[in-house]
């Protein structure tokens, strides 16, 4: 089972834990990550724009990798467009396996091939104004990590 | 031929503009950058090898032959999650 | 913060993963892992037994660990012991981070560590009687794996 | 010298008791283990490199010198998570 979502509303990552934790007694393992603004420099809010239809696309092709990759029952990618303040959630990834290592590392590749692959974009704003964020290059790396372990193991 | 080019996120704000549909000459990518920005200075930021190039919803090289009626989007480097 | 808890009473796996996500606007990953009861090869039910004491003081040093390693803001491991059903959970990973490879990496060595280093053991239920599970050669490579690697990191 | 021995699990139920207050002769755990088969066939399994030994909550090695007062619990591998 899959569940890809982009949405502006606000959702509840314990609720989507415990649906996904619930919707399957075959499965030992429920791993999950949720990212949400991080204040403390200054910042006060995010804004996160999309290309809609390419977005869903793009997540329903990470999620569909995962699922091929790992032996997974359920992956759920979820994502807010739109404004948020500090503190609040931006995305939630879950997964579901019979066994730990799936959920765990299908959950990493995850977010990090959604960092570099889906097409959202984030400004931030604090008291001196706004800007756009840059991708990290670590994030690059975090991506490019898991496309080259598929290619040692298929060579 | 009638393109429509999309601009997102930092691109949208240098371009002034989401959306615009062009009559622009049969060509690749690349040669409708080059028309761009022959038209209007402010693209020069479409060419930088960091900027991404979405037709009709997949991800292209500046190499790809464009067709009369495509959808072009310009994409600055992604930064979600 | 670390929030080590044993306790034979159920718990709600959402519900402290929205806690800790709640408690750190300087935190933007928040990562977790559950374990539950697999059903599907005729299993009724576990029981857990545990080492009064010693399994606390276990999971306190491995939380500590985690913290060391990695620049964590919290660090939860929650166990049950006692008797649990098919789909019950058994056990609760969290940690929260500034950044979100260390918060999935805390997790992922937690829950390796916790296999081989704190003292719980599992009986499994089904219709034919019951057995004491064995540790899986899998597991020990899966915890040697991180010690092997802070070897590694400090030659 | 007085020594409280606990067993776990799969060892608890082979030795059919929790915990038990012995008075053994001075030496280590490996020492201790032989007395204890010598005393009981069934516990055997307690010399098995598997089983684990924790002394005052710390787990040690079979060579670790035993003192009058230790807790010494044989524990099978764990399996918890």
């Amino acid at each position: 089972m899959m569940l890809i979502r982009v949405q502006a509303e606000r959702f509840d990552a314990g609720a989507l834990l415990n649906k996904m934790s619930g919707a399957d007694s075959d499965c030992g393992a429920v791993a999950s990550f949720s990212g949400q603004v991080r204040g403390g420099n200054g910042l006060t809010a995010l804004e996160l724009e999309h290309y809609p239809g390419v977005t869903e696309k793009a997540l329903t092709r990470i999620a569909t990798h995962a699922c091929k990759r790992w032996d997974l029952r359920q992956a759920v990618i979820l994502h807010r467009i739109g404004r948020m303040e500090v503190g609040e959630e931006i995305v939630f990834i879950g997964a579901t396996a019979p066994h730990r290592r799936a959920a765990l590392e299908a959950v990493s590749f995850m977010i990090d091939t959604l960092k570099t692959q889906a097409p959202f974009w984030k400004k931030e704003f604090d008291a001196q104004g706004e800007r756009w964020v840059e991708t990290r290059a670590e994030d690059d790396r975090a991506a490019a990590r898991w496309l080259q372990e598929e290619e040692d193991m298929s060579a | 031929m009638s393109i429509t080019v999309r601009y997102f996120a930092a691109l949208r704000e240098r371009m002034g503009t989401a959306e615009e549909v062009i009559d622009a000459p049969a060509g690749t990518a690349a040669e409708l950058v080059a028309w761009l920005v022959a038209r209007d200075d402010q693209a020069d930021a479409l060419a930088h090898p960091s900027t991404r190039l979405i037709v009709n919803d997949e991800i292209v090289s500046r190499e790809h032959a464009l067709s009369s009626g495509d959808v072009i989007a310009f994409c600055p480097p992604f930064s979600g999650g």
